[in-house]
């Protein structure tokens, strides 16, 4: 046989990327001839320039604006999609805090002139906001966005009610909702039906120069993010096999804390990857649409600079 | 001891035999000036020949496609990102927003800082609880602790003010305490034996004499006082040059970021001018 | 004003400075430390103006301190200790600003201490613009403005030309005749020593102890007029000073 | 002259009049020390102490709610964090992967900073090209600047060194400057009186003069180095403290949060003691 | 080695230092300068030493320059300037350093000049552990450890004791005639000018100008049989010196 091809592979160490280490502790990746390497980041944006730069050849990030950016210089492409809101399946929750629920915030509808906590401007959480204004039919002025750049910031505001809102997971929404400091008052799933969260992408050079590379690696991820939906999303799967995916993720997330803390924090976090790594371009032009009518983008951008259509199936629901 | 003299004598000999110098000539010769060097002179022509040859060669790299367009644009480029910022009238919203929270930020940190510094050099039992305290806390990074910065201060002004205050703070403590132990204690025995008050003393003697060292801290602390507006400015900030940055920085619009990175070069060049005033004016007296 | 010092002993780690050092300063009186260089004039005069604290021993004031000095014990020191960052008027003005003079007093102070010295000119200028000999006036300028009761002078005509050490000579002598202040002189100019000292106190070699005292009874005014006397003084101290230097050299050359 | 004496004592006499002074005793009264205070003593006990009040307080403050325990969990929960930490053998990885980025990182700063610092404060030409180039660059953040780092240096060690190599120079580059600019003249008159060569002087005057600050600039810089182990661990860090940091930050988990920046923290605190012993032994010859 | 210096003047800002200063020091001569405190002769020997450029003028050297010396032209300075970090033997190794002698013969050459200032005790001492006088000491061994052509001595004696400043100075004649060096020495001291100087170089108050030159021509080694002519020798600067200094006087008092 030939040697195995090297491939880098960068990952965040988010329950959301647990195909990729599924495909690898499993083989998947070695029955395709790859070998992967993973690479660790704290954020997604290193981890675009890296694809950039050429020390890491694949990523799965959130469709961002520096990532729409990045595709404009011919840096990055779209090649497949990965995780996405889906009714049934628990997705992101919208939050009040207790303040301002009280103060009536108990439904999206009354987001109207209240605050409103995304990570960075051109965020998913920002692009969320801004269709619950759309669809409750009031201006996306009316919703004062508050940058909050991390996760960890996001919830220090909301717990201390300095935010009145924010979307946030699922298993770290519940637990907040938990404490009874915050309440859920809606699912992002009603605004933004079918929302592509994350996709896969690589640098053009990787397609140009080796696209059977590309092909091979979504094969081998679509199976590991087979398993993780059959496993953990769609629980069909024996107990003992959970536990055994669980442990094998938590070989990568939650590795420093004690695997009985870890274990429910996955399982909870778990939604549902796209099968196939198929790619919901209607949702991905939506999300393009918006970047433009933000003036966060550029308007000359084409949905064909970003993504490269021929490696999955495009669902267009 | 005439022995040991004509030892050196000897050694003196043995030296000159070895030394390769030439007989000299009888001529007069002007005496050669050696007390020279080791003075600054100003020349202030150069510092715009410096940064005028560094843009145009970045720009001509740009243009040539020698330096890659990918992360950082020609200088036209964020010249025409700085442009247009100007026009949608945004850019004195921005950097009113950020000088407000620089000085405030700064002044109270640096104040609080010459403060402390001066206290852990005078009383040992400040040095002894506080100045583990401050090695301890000055390498916390603030961004690691923005969630708690959200819930103390608030999103608004409060924690982005006290993120310049902190950070300013901890590098003049140390500056301050440094240039307090190294005062001349002879001076500090005239000042008691002229019986001044232990605030003269303090007012008078130690405070001028760790001048120098207070001032090239605030230096320090001005140019890290710029770099934590970006953080600062992290949290549910609608204006101020770091929140342009960091905005241009999530959606990768290089222009803008460059834009915003020069706005904040001139900010540190402006204070760090500033600053070399102070020190000329207030050193007068240094030989 | 009077100063007692009672079998004062000091260490410098393990380094043997002085040793039972015993006399007494009366009022109105100038003593004079004359000894070796190194011997610890300098640190007695520390010891005697509380600056440092001997290793052993007491050292006791008694008298009525006058009320119209503002420092009584005031130093000058060996190496003039001014404040390179204020001009010669602050570094005297340093001085007086803790206690309630009128400004406008403050400078009448100011200027008639700066005259004494010859420094009127260089009011204005900075330590680092100034001559050895001007800082060293500047110092004792320092110290005449602060009226004291008890000086203790290190030194301080050290880096003055024979002139203008001959002007603030009998400068100190007016001084004291209207003030009568009490003061101890440590100087290693022999002919200066007797020229001011009531007592010259002979310091040994280091360790330094007491070689001898040496009272000159004639009244400071009329010391020129009795210049022969002096002349015998000042041979008598020569050869105190010899005797030491020659023991001093004995044993170095034993220790080679 | 006779007139002005005569007028300085007049006022002496005055200020007799005005100034409260009783007529003291005539016995014998000890000369009091009036050269004390002013020196730092060492008080090995306090530090610990201060610390150990400091977690109690905090500990009793979280278990009685008084401090929230939203984002600041109690001691006790972090050092359970800790240990976790420590039992799933990741620990040693994290701190070791951690220190190595550190050294290298903030000695090659560091001794630039000092060889730069040096050159501006000894050339006209490096102090008008230089020192201008250092305080435009200096208030840049480095978040900014990670993209570009990553083009440059790559994902590996060298973009993570590179961030805190940055950080360290520029402390170190101005604290030397102003080492530089405050020996004394006269000593470096007196070196080219002996025809010591240029690089004499340099070597045994001048760097040794500006020892203090460069010592001083050390205690800062190295703070500023393990700040930045955050920043420079964004970049594919597979293990160190930054990293553990952050993820425990993006994962909102308070109490690894605490325990990553206590490591920070301590890391910080045996850095200022070195630094403190190295003081004492380089700097013995302060009066 | 012979020095020149030809209508030199100098200014500081606007202050006039010195003015037309012209004259010669011949090979193996020694010059003494003295003057009032302030007048420019630390100013004057830093220019013969190159140390500071005269505003106007000329200084010249002339002669041949004995190859036995490790710095021909050599500084004691007023303030000493010792290294604080150095001790006393590394500051005296600090001259020789940049020389290439072989460490046991440096070391021969600090014991030997440290023997000869009497601080072998104090070899290890830092500065700050130095009295006044000892550290002079230490800056006049760190002059003659170079073996100078032409020493340039700045009050080198002033912080001293009279007897070791007698041992010193019988040291430097001592010295002089076995290496015939030539010297520029400031004093304050009129005994110390006659008793060292082949030519003794009276400067007015400031602006310094030359008001005379005296000549001595009685040979160092004998000056001691003849202390009546150097009596009137001293005498007569005396006089030039207190003429200059009641000049001034009559100066200041006119200003008021
Ligand atoms: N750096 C300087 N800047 C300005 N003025 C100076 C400076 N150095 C010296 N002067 C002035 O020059 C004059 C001569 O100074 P200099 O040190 O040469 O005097 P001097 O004759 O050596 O006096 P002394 O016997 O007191 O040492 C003084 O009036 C002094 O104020
Ligand atoms: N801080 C110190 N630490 C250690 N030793 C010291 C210290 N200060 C002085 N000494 C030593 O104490 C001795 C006496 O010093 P002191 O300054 O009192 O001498 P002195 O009699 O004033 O000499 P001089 O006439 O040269 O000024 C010296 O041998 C000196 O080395
Ligand atoms: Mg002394
Ligand atoms: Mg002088």
């Amino acid at each position: 046989a030939q040697a195995a091809e090297k491939i880098t592979v960068g990952a965040l160490r988010f329950t959301s990327h647990s195909p990729s280490f599924i495909a690898k502790e499993r083989g998947y990746f070695a029955d395709q001839g790859i070998e992967v390497e993973f690479k660790f980041f704290q954020a997604a944006q290193p981890m675009a320039m890296a694809i950039a730069s050429g020390d890491v050849d694949f990523g799965i990030t959130a469709i961002t604006g520096g990532l729409i950016s990045l595709a404009e210089k011919g840096a990055v492409k779209v090649v497949g999609g990965a995780l996405q809101e889906e009714p049934g399946v628990d997705g992101m929750l919208i939050l009040a805090s207790k303040k301002a629920f009280e103060e009536g915030l108990v439904s999206p509808a009354n987001l109207k002139g209240r605050s409103y906590g995304v990570t960075t401007i051109g965020s998913s959480f920002h692009y969320t906001a801004h269709n619950i204004a759309d669809k409750e039919g009031f201006a996306r002025s009316d919703i004062k966005i508050r940058p909050m750049q991390k996760v960890g910031a996001m919830i220090a505001g909301i717990k201390s009610g300095q935010l009145d809102a924010i979307s946030m997971v699922p298993h770290i929404a519940k637990a907040l909702a938990a404490s009874s400091q915050v309440f859920v008052i809606g699912e992002v799933v009603d605004y933004i039906p079918d929302y592509q969260v994350t996709t896969v992408f690589t640098s053009p050079t990787v397609i140009r120069e080796k696209s059977e590379l590309v092909k091979k690696f979504l094969v081998a991820f679509s199976r590991g993010a087979h398993d993780f939906n059959q496993t953990l999303v769609e629980k069909k799967a024996s107990a003992e096999e959970q536990e055994a995916m669980i442990k094998l993720i938590h070989k990568y997330v939650y590795a420093d804390r004690p695997f009985k803390k870890a274990a429910p924090a996955i399982r909870n976090g778990a939604m549902r990857i796209n099968e196939n790594a198929s790619l919901n371009l209607k949702s991905i032009e939506d999300q393009l649409n918006w970047f433009k009518s933000e003036n966060l983008v550029s308007k000359d951008i084409t949905i064909e600079t970003l993504v490269d259509t021929q490696f999955v199936e495009m669902s267009h629901h | 001891m005439q022995t040991k003299k004509s030892k050196q004598l000897k050694l003196f000999e043995n030296l000159a035999k070895k030394s390769l110098r030439e007989p000299e000539v009888q001529v007069k010769r002007p005496i050669r000036f050696r007390g020279g060097g080791f003075v600054i002179k100003p020349m202030p022509w150069v510092p715009p020949l410096v940064f005028t040859a560094l843009i145009a060669f970045w720009e001509v790299g740009s243009r040539s496609g020698f330096i890659s367009n990918l992360v950082l644009p020609a200088p036209s480029e964020a010249a025409q990102a700085f442009i247009d910022l100007a026009h949608s009238g945004l850019l004195i919203k921005h950097v009113k927003a950020s000088l407000y929270r620089l000085v405030v930020g700064w002044t109270i940190g640096s104040l609080l800082g010459v403060t402390f510094g001066m206290l852990i050099g005078l009383f040992s039992i400040a040095r002894a609880s506080l100045f583990p305290l401050v090695s301890a806390i000055f390498p916390i990074p603030k961004i690691a602790l923005l969630p708690l910065f959200v819930i103390w201060f608030g999103i608004g002004e409060g924690s982005k003010i006290a993120t310049i205050l902190f950070g300013s703070f901890f590098p003049v403590v140390i500056a301050s305490y440094g240039g307090v132990q190294n005062v001349d204690r002879n001076l500090i025995r005239m000042g008691q034996s002229f019986n001044l008050s232990w605030f003269s003393i303090v007012r008078k003697i130690i405070l001028p004499g760790a001048l120098p060292a207070i001032l090239s801290g605030f230096r320090i602390s001005a140019s890290i006082a710029i770099i934590l507006l970006v953080a600062a400015e992290m949290i549910g900030a609608e204006y101020g040059i770091g929140a342009y940055v960091l905005t241009a920085g999530s959606l990768f619009a290089t222009d803008q970021l460059i834009a915003g990175v020069a706005m904040l070069s001139i900010l540190g060049l402006i204070v760090s001018w500033l600053i070399g005033k102070a020190e000329k004016a207030l050193l007068r007296w240094r030989s | 004003m009077e100063l007692h010092l009672n079998n004062i002993g000091h260490k410098y780690n393990n380094l043997d400075v002085l040793k039972e050092i015993s006399f007494s300063i009366r009022q109105g009186e100038i003593a004079c430390i004359i000894g070796p260089s190194g011997c610890g004039k300098s640190t007695l005069l520390r010891i005697m103006g509380g600056l440092e604290t001997a290793t052993c021993g007491d050292v006791y004031i008694s008298g009525e301190i006058p009320s119209n000095t503002i420092n009584p014990l005031t130093f000058v020191f060996q190496d003039f200790a001014l404040l390179p960052w204020r001009s010669v008027e602050a570094n005297i003005s340093l001085v007086l600003e803790d206690h309630p003079i009128p400004t406008v007093q403050r400078k009448e102070i100011i200027d008639s201490v700066l005259a004494r010295t010859k420094l009127s000119d260089f009011k204005k200028a900075l330590p680092k613009q100034l001559s050895g000999g001007m800082k060293q006036r500047v110092a004792i300028a320092r110290a005449l403005a602060v009226n004291p009761a008890f000086m203790l002078l290190d030194e301080p005509l050290s880096a003055l030309d024979s002139q203008t050490r001959e002007l603030l000579m009998s400068d100190l002598i007016d001084l004291w005749q209207r003030e009568n202040f009490t003061a101890c002189y440590v100087t290693h100019n022999l002919n200066e020593a007797v020229r001011l000292g009531h007592k010259i106190i002979v310091l040994s070699r280091r360790p330094g102890t007491i070689r001898r005292i040496v009272e000159i009874p004639i009244p400071l005014e009329e010391r020129h007029n009795h210049l022969a006397e002096l002349e015998y003084s000042q041979q008598v101290l020569w050869n105190l000073m010899r005797d030491e230097a020659l023991a001093a050299d004995r044993e170095l050359s034993n220790a080679d």
